[in-house]
């Protein structure tokens, strides 16, 4: 069964309509009646993800972040469904002929919640901001590696000057983790700034009730919806009630009695059952970036030989895996970056399970001998492989996943060591490279992610502490190959070279695709004009409206 | 008091009752527990026993085989409790996770016994100034009510099904801690004891004679009725993600897993944690009787 | 438990002299007395509360010492956090971590005193106020699952003393069966068949009434299992105590006996093992606040813990602790104020 | 008060025919019961445990239990038949027609409730009065029962009085109504003797004044000072029936003449109380002796010495000075020997009687070198025994054996009696069983019981058979002097005089010498030679049991003497 995998924007509720069927053949139509948007009410959204530490994502950069704060903040550019570029904050921009000077101009008449002007100064003050150690920002510090400097030239133009030219640079500032804050916002330093940031966004943090919900309260004032919104002026919905409701279960249940009206994190089980079920719709958005995969770390032995690798890779039945658990609601990928990246490249027939070529490819790297139980040794050591699973990150069925890869590749003579950890022992065991594989999908607008998670600076770890290059690829030519495509401007040749990168991760067996990242929505019938914004697929609220 | 003080003292006041009224009429057998529900327990545990130390006979099929295209199936003839996400077997799961599950509980409740009879005979033999501090570790232990000590515990050494069993076995330690001493000073104070030294016995032997007996005896009794809370409390670590974790066929790690299924795969956690309670409810009803039994018979 | 040193034990027919003088010629404790005898009471158990929670924090001080690498690291969140440098040495300073071990307790001891718990790495915010705010919900839910369980407890114990045989069987083994259920299990089974079933209550605990019914009940299953057992062991002690040979042969009707009489003897073990049961729901929560989404400490504990949130941590820890110290000690007065036997003790 | 006098006439008060109790399927509790009272009259039942004097009373009040299959050719309260009532008519009748007086006042009284209010139940439940009226007549009552302090002690709770004031307490709630029929059942037997002798005026006062009482009791002592007539029971049934004269000093039948010939109180020295025959007695004795008599024993086995003889010999155990006090709960330091010295002689009794509370058991602890004395010592065949490191005095606790009055709880639980004899006998080594069971025969033997009983466990053994256990243990070790701290107080009196006649036989035969503790001076003026009365701590008076019994000095033994119930009139 194929599916639309990307989820579109609406510009009207026959086109809502359009789109919420697509999650499904079996998802009813809204009701026909519902041409007219209300104005009003709350809605209830319940995020599965871990409630952030801080609401302002400049601090650190994480998905949870991006969920919530694309309700309140707004970034300077914006993507369309096709991945064009469209201006939001930013009304217009120039590149110049070298590639290293960019110069925006700043959407006029916008102005933060707290009253303050939306101009260039606050654009660089931002910036300013994301690039203080102090900030501890990961993602949006890496997004702006090669911004050396931002001036403020008047009030409306911004010249940003790079050390070198950077072909993503527009992709990286759609993000949230980008977003434009209140300059005052900000000053108040990082514990006030974290609890209620300022934004310019069709809503506004109002209060924030640690380990319960946000609420976030409508932007009057708002005037600047990006231009494949739906509609303009202030949002239709008065209030939002953000809970936080890690339990899947509970969050479907709470779902399913009308207590909350759209959740995120779907799982598979519920999102089959959804669709089967009267009154429940579903947005399937898979997220930007990297697709879901296992990186097999090269710096280290057994995976520093590319035959133990491809090994593994044979040796593993992903698709029945995939087809189990994710019960239809996930494809298999075999690509390094997620399906709804335009760039993304394929190559299925190094997938292929084939339990004998890894016997083979074992033998032939010298493990040979098998102890007692089955696992093959070298050496007197056991091919062991250590998989740290951080049980915050990894959903439960990509958990059960690693189990069932983990009988597979047993047989093929590997023991596979599951070891669940919270997220900081998580960070923990990566930071002493104490893993052999590992799951940690990132999301990034754009196919430059290929630059953070392949390149061998990123080895090296970001202010934060954390680094990207789990796989700890040191190749000098995808090096090469990495710099040259995020620095060259013709988008053909751009594609030609991430093409072959990604073809040369592939061929090296660093990693094993499993399928995108899953974002899967649910939501009541009566929540109209639901879309994710097609920058990192998260949801945003302004178009929606309460049909009751 | 701890959940084991409270099952001690519930099995210990009927017998008491039912010795005091010795008088015409009082109905001997009355309020005995029905010989039905000890009748049922004892096959539960037969079965719980036979599954511990023979899973395979009792379930034949590999409860780590994977099938993962026959996940998810309900409860059927082919697959009596269902299968799981995995496509694997529940009922030869839930099964051989039998032996884990109680090894589990055995191990954390004689962290616990072990724990209480250093603390517990410290303070009732080594004196009144030991007795005097061990009863005020006692009391601070006893502000960490339930899972308390438990997760501090596990926040101080991490999680995983090795300390989430120390934890629950420390977390019990001072209950039985304070029926040893307790005992230990009933019995200190008894007659017989007094009986033995006006026979002029040794201060060692009567230790080795009748003190230690008589206080050690009823541990075994103590530790069944607490085998049964242990698992209860190690499954809820587990279930809280800080235990025993998959794939491990363990019943609290199954019900880890399984919850995210909840409102579409039901089995899942319904029957390991059915086993759970029949482990509970028929230790407790056998730790009971086996301490009535005791009692009755002095 | 019971005092040191009984001089008369194993004696002849000398029961227990009682507190009172023997014979009618002493005066009998006057009320001067008594108050005299409340007041050392309670100035003995005050200052046993104080000891015990200056021990708590003294024990869990010492305890997180025994987290392997740097406290301050444990502090922003463990070797994860990859802090830097500069906030590792502002925690360093804050926490006097750079101090001797004995300057580092006093200080601690210090804050303790003052109410300032540190703060929370991973919500960043200030750890009092923070249980401060979740508190209120937690007591709620462990007020009211101890009304239930006390109402369903006594139901069942008094419905299963009445009658013949069967209640009686029916009614013990249902109370072992409920103590044995694991809080997380009744839950499933509860949403599965209140909520998913028949969508009578909601699956996640929402502000209102309806939210509240079943954490309530799940709560309150297996402490009512519990608490019924003590009730009808003392429901049946009291039923045959002498007293109500007097009491029925005085004309008193079996209600009448029940009422006036029984009653009060089984809900003394009740109120005399509410200590125990407040821990009993305090680890109940941690379960079911996470099951029903419902803000609170237990919620926040096991968080905290998921996360190693040290400051967190201790912070509910040292709270549960104080709060448990109250309860018995309230507990205990209360038992004090309803059964006289136990003031002799 | 209501008139209930009024009834009056011969007409008894009480009628019972043909009464019979079952309960479920067994044996029928009370078989065949006759009797009746009359007003203004007292009926004692006396029997031993079990022979259905306590389910023959509570029948009365429709109290049998539910399990109780009641029958009767008549069953008569006034005139009124009291079978198949309705539950509604037992209730109108309890409280009113009849009241019940318990043996256990503190926990006959709700312990939770101020005994006010416990008194004031019964008009609460038959009589309208508005509440304030309840308590001026329940004030009233205390008053009619001689509570001191009335309303303070309305105030308080039944653990907040004494044992006399408590029996007062019950007794008020019992007639508060004035009911024509008071069933007392055991009403003074955990009370001390003088406080007993008080209960029973007060019994006595009701009874002139019309109320009919039925009286429960083990103790024919007891009933001889109270009752008009007397009904024995014995399994079940009315052995005997008759006025307190006739049956006590003339009774007719085997059982109750047992009974009587049992009592201890009045019987000289030596007379034996038991009907056990003495020829069987001796032969197990000789046995007894001959294993006692094994080479080695340097313990004279010698004929009892008679007081005369033994006051020559050099006292074996003497007590000088002795004081002990204890911490009390409240800290306060409470002082339970003072100053007590005593001299015991081998072949002697020494009697030690007192309240309880008096300090009797704590000397005994001190004699046995149990409890260190705060003051004064304890010698042993004139060396020093206490206070002396327990090692030391090791060596010679053979020569000091104990006896118990809950011989059950002096034995370990989880060892049978075998076991626990063979242990004494071996004297802590462990003796090959084939030796040692020789010497356990014929150590039973010597308190009467079969080898049978060696494989049982004391809690399957009789109250009687048990406290011969107790006698066998402490003898194994062929010790000179037993101390026998109330050792047959709670035994029947059947029972009380085989093991009295038992105790006396051993001291003939083994020369020894006892220290013998009880509460009950009829108890210790038959088993002593000579006799020490302790009160608060104190012996306030000694010297041969005759002389004192017969011409007590001190204040305290006089109002003790007086108070003892004895058979004689």
């Amino acid at each position: 069964m194929t599916r639309p995998r990307r989820s579109s924007a609406l510009t009207g509720a026959a086109a809502a309509a359009a789109l919420l069927l697509l999650s499904g053949c079996s998802s009813p139509a809204p009701s026909g009646g519902s041409a007219e948007p209300v104005e009003g009410g709350t809605l209830t959204y319940a995020s599965g993800d871990a409630e952030p530490t801080c609401l302002d994502p400049h601090v650190g950069g994480n998905y949870p972040q991006a969920l919530v704060s694309t309700q309140y903040l707004e970034s300077l550019v914006s993507l369309d469904e096709d991945g064009k570029i469209l201006p939001w904050l930013a009304s217009d921009w120039e590149q110049s002929d070298d590639g290293l000077t960019w110069t925006f101009t700043i959407r006029d008449g916008v102005t933060f919640t707290d009253g303050t002007p939306l101009d260039a100064e606050a654009v660089r003050a931002n910036i300013a901001h994301v690039q203080d150690p102090a900030t501890l920002s990961s993602t949006g510090y890496l997004a702006l590696g090669k911004v050396a400097n931002a001036e403020a030239v008047d009030a409306r133009t911004l010249r940003l000057t790079l050390s070198a030219p950077d072909s993503a640079l527009l992709e990286s500032l759609s993000q949230p983790w980008l977003a434009i804050q209140s300059p005052e916002g900000i000053a108040r330093g990082m514990d006030a700034n974290c609890a209620a940031p300022i934004g310019t966004g069709p809503f506004a943090v109002e209060a924030w009730d640690r380990q319960s919900s946000i609420t976030l309260v409508r932007n009057d004032d708002y005037s600047s919806p990006p231009g494949d919104a739906s509609h303009e002026g202030p949002a239709y919905l008065e209030r939002i009630e953000w809970r936080f409701l890690p339990d899947s279960a509970s969050r479907y249940a709470a779902l399913q009695a009308g207590e909350v009206d759209v959740i995120d994190n779907a799982q598979p089980d519920t999102i089959v059952q959804a669709q089967n079920a009267d009154g429940l719709q579903e947005l399937d958005a898979p997220r930007p970036g990297s697709s879901n995969r296992l990186e097999l770390n090269s710096g280290k032995p057994p995976f520093d030989d590319v035959r133990v690798r491809e090994a593994f890779i044979r040796a593993v039945n992903v698709d029945d895996a995939v087809q189990g658990l994710f019960l239809g609601t996930a494809e298999r990928s075999y690509s390094p970056l997620s399906s709804v990246e335009p760039l993304a490249y394929s190559q299925p027939d190094l997938f292929e399970y084939d339990p004998e070529a890894a016997n083979e490819l074992l033998d032939a790297a010298g493990w040979t001998e098998r102890d007692s139980d089955g696992y093959r040794v070298k050496d007197g050591e056991r091919l062991t492989l250590r998989l740290p699973v951080s049980t915050n990150q990894s959903i439960p069925a990509e958990q059960s996943l690693f189990e069932q890869l983990q009988a597979g590749a047993k047989d093929a003579g590997f023991e596979v060591v599951l070891d669940p950890l919270d997220l900081s022992s998580w960070y923990g065991a990566l930071g002493e490279n104490d893993y052999n594989l590992v799951s940690a999908p990132y999301t990034k607008v754009g196919p430059d992610v290929l630059r953070i998670l392949y390149e061998s600076s990123g080895t090296t770890p970001a202010p934060s502490g954390y680094f990207a290059n789990h796989a700890q690829v040191r190749d000098p030519a995808l090096d090469d190959l990495l710099i040259r495509a995020s620095q060259v401007s013709d988008p053909d040749e751009r594609a030609a070279l991430y093409e072959d990168a990604q073809r040369m991760v592939l061929e090296g067996f660093y990693i094993l695709p499993l399928y995108d990242q899953q974002n899967t929505y649910l939501l009541r019938d009566d929540v109209q004009g639901l879309r994710a914004l097609p920058t990192v697929s998260a949801p945003t609220l302004y178009d929606t409206w309460l049909d009751r | 008091m701890s959940d084991l003080e409270v099952s001690a003292r519930l099995a210990r006041s009927g017998v008491e009752r039912r010795r005091a009224r010795g008088g015409p009429g009082g109905g001997r057998a009355a309020r005995r527990l029905p010989g039905a529900g000890e009748s049922a327990a004892a096959l539960v545990l037969l079965f719980l026993i036979a599954s511990a130390l023979v899973p395979q006979v009792v379930a034949p099929v590999d409860p780590l085989a994977i099938s993962p295209l026959e996940a998810f199936r309900p409860p059927s003839a082919a697959h009596p409790f269902g299968t799981d996400e995995s496509g694997r077997d529940i009922f030869s799961r839930v099964v051989h996770g039998t032996g884990p599950s109680l090894l589990l509980g055995i191990a954390a409740t004689l962290i616990g016994l072990a724990g209480g009879v250093v603390l517990g005979t410290a303070a009732g033999m080594l004196g009144r100034v030991v007795d005097f501090g061990v009863n005020r570790l006692l009391e601070v232990l006893f502000a960490f009510p339930g899972l308390l000590l438990a997760l501090f515990f596990i926040v101080i050494f991490g999680p995983g099904i090795v300390t989430a069993t120390i934890a629950v076995g420390v977390s019990t330690a001072p209950g039985y801690a304070r029926i040893i001493r307790g005992q230990l000073l009933t019995v200190r104070r008894s007659a017989y004891v007094e009986a033995a030294t006006v026979l002029g016995r040794g201060r060692w032997r009567v230790l080795v004679r009748h003190i230690l007996p008589n206080t050690l005896a009823p541990l075994f009794v103590l530790g069944t009725l607490g085998v049964g809370q242990a698992i209860v409390w190690a499954a809820s670590l587990s279930y809280l993600g800080l235990g025993a974790v998959p794939p491990a066929a363990e019943w609290g790690a199954m019900l880890a897993a399984g919850r995210t299924y909840i409102s579409t795969a039901w089995w899942l956690t319904f029957f390991p944690g059915l086993f759970i309670v029949l482990t509970a409810t028929a230790t407790t009803v056998l730790g009971r009787r086996l301490q009535q039994r005791v009692r009755e018979q002095g | 438990m019971s005092g040191v040193g009984a001089p008369d034990r194993g004696s002849a027919a000398a029961a227990a002299p009682g507190p009172a003088p023997a014979g009618g010629r002493g005066r009998g404790p006057g009320d001067a007395g008594r108050i005299g005898a409340a007041a050392r009471w309670w100035a003995s158990r005050v200052a046993g509360a104080a000891f015990v929670l200056w021990a708590v924090a003294t024990l869990t001080f010492f305890a997180i010492r025994l987290i392997p690498g740097d406290p301050a690291e444990a502090i922003l969140g463990g070797p994860g956090s990859q802090a830097s440098d500069e906030a590792l040495a502002a925690v360093r300073a804050e926490y006097g971590l750079d101090q001797p071990i004995a300057v580092q307790y006093v200080r601690q001891l210090g804050r303790l005193a003052v109410g300032d718990l540190g703060t929370s790495y991973s919500l960043r915010e200030d750890v009092a106020a923070l249980l401060g705010a979740q508190l209120p919900g937690t007591l709620l839910l462990a007020v009211l699952a101890l009304a239930v369980a006390w109402l369903l407890a006594l139901a069942l114990a008094t419905w299963s003393t009445r009658g013949g045989r069967v209640s009686a069987a029916v009614g013990s083994g249902l109370e072992v069966i409920a103590a044995a259920l694991p809080h997380f299990w009744i839950a499933i089974v509860l949403i599965l068949v209140f909520s998913t079933g028949l969508g009578w209550f909601p699956p996640i605990s929402t502000p209102g009434v309806a939210g509240l019914v079943l954490p309530v009940v799940t709560l309150a299953i297996p402490l009512a299992g519990f608490l019924g057992q003590v009730m009808r062991e003392s429901l049946l002690d009291a039923l045959e105590a002498p007293f109500t040979v007097s009491a029925r042969a005085r004309g008193e009707s079996e209600a009448g006996v029940r009422q006036v009489h029984v009653l009060r003897h089984a809900a003394l073990p009740a109120v005399s093992l509410s200590g125990w049961a407040f821990g009993f729901l305090v680890s109940g929560a941690v379960v079911v606040e996470t099951i029903f989404a419902r803000p609170g400490l237990g919620r926040t504990l096991l968080n905290a813990v998921t996360l190693r949130d040290i400051p967190l941590v201790l912070g509910v820890v040292l709270v549960v602790a104080a709060a448990y110290i109250v309860v018995t000690l309230l507990t205990d007065a209360a038992q004090r104020l309803l059964d006289p036997r136990t003031r002799a003790a | 008060m209501s008139g209930a006098a009024a009834a009056g006439g011969t007409e008894p008060v009480l009628r019972i025919s043909g009464l019979r109790v079952a309960f479920g399927s067994g044996t029928p509790v009370v078989d065949g019961v006759s009797l009746s009272i009359a007003p203004g009259e007292c009926l004692a039942l006396v029997g031993e445990s079990g022979s259905g004097k306590s389910v023959t009373a509570r029948t009365v009040l429709g109290l049998a239990g539910e399990r109780a299959t009641v029958t009767a050719d008549a069953l008569e309260l006034r005139g009124r038949s009291l079978l198949g009532l309705s539950d509604r008519a037992w209730r109108g009748i309890r409280g009113r027609e009849v009241g019940l007086i318990l043996q256990d006042a503190l926990a006959s009284l709700d312990p939770l409730r101020p005994v006010g209010r416990e008194i004031a139940d019964a008009l609460r439940l038959h009589t309208p009065l508005p509440p304030r009226q309840r308590g001026d007549w329940v004030l009233d009552l205390l008053r009619s029962v001689g509570m001191p302090e009335p309303e303070l002690r309305a105030r308080q709770r039944s653990g907040e009085l004494s044992g006399g004031l408590r029996q007062r307490a019950l007794i008020a709630s019992a007639i508060a109504l004035d009911p024509p029929l008071l069933i007392a059942d055991e009403p003074t037997t955990a009370l001390d003797t003088t406080v007993q002798a008080r209960i029973l005026d007060l019994l006595g006062e009701l009874r002139a004044a019309g109320t009919a009482i039925l009286l429960i009791s083990h103790d024919l002592a007891v009933v001889r000072g109270i009752a008009d007539r007397v009904a024995v029971m014995a399994e079940g049934r009315i052995v005997e029936t008759g006025s307190v004269a006739d049956v006590l000093e003339r009774p007719r039948e085997e059982y109750t003449r047992r009974l009587v010939r049992a009592v201890p109180a009045g019987k000289p020295r030596g007379e034996r109380l038991s009907a056990d025959a003495r020829p069987s007695d001796a032969t197990d004795a000789r046995g007894a002796s001959g294993a006692l008599d094994t080479p080695g024993a340097s313990v004279a086995v010698s004929a009892r010495a008679r007081p005369a003889e033994a006051a020559a010999s050099a006292p074996l155990l003497t007590g000088h000075g002795l004081t002990r006090a204890f911490r009390g709960p409240d800290g306060s330091r409470r002082l339970a020997v003072q100053d007590a010295s005593f001299e015991l002689r081998a072949g002697e009794t020494l009697g030690l009687v007192g309240e309880s509370g008096s300090g009797k058991t704590t000397l005994a602890r001190l004699a046995l070198g149990l409890l260190e004395p705060d003051t004064g010592t304890v010698e042993l065949d004139g060396r020093p025994w206490s206070p002396l490191p327990e090692r030391e005095r090791r060596t010679r606790r053979s020569l000091v054996g104990a006896v118990y009055q809950d011989p059950l709880a002096s034995f370990d639980p989880r060892l049978s009696v075998g076991r626990i004899l063979a242990d004494a006998l071996s004297g802590g080594r462990h003796a090959r069983p084939a030796r040692v069971s020789d010497e356990l025969v014929s150590l039973l033997a010597s308190v009467g019981l079969p080898p049978s009983v060696l494989a049982r466990r004391p809690l399957h053994l009789s109250g009687g058979q048990r406290q011969r256990v107790a006698i066998a243990r402490a003898l194994a070790p062929r010790p000179r002097v037993l101390i026998c701290d109330e050792p047959v107080s709670a035994l029947d009196v059947s029972v009380q005089a085989q093991v009295l006649d038992l105790l006396d036989d051993l001291q003939e035969r083994l020369g020894l010498a006892y220290l013998f503790i009880s509460h009950d001076l009829g108890v210790i003026g038959h088993v002593s030679d000579q006799v020490a009365v302790m009160s608060e701590g104190r012996i306030v008076e000694t010297g041969p049991t005759a002389d004192v019994l017969a011409a007590p000095r001190h204040p305290f033994t006089r109002a003790l003497l007086a108070a003892a119930p004895t058979l004689s009139a």
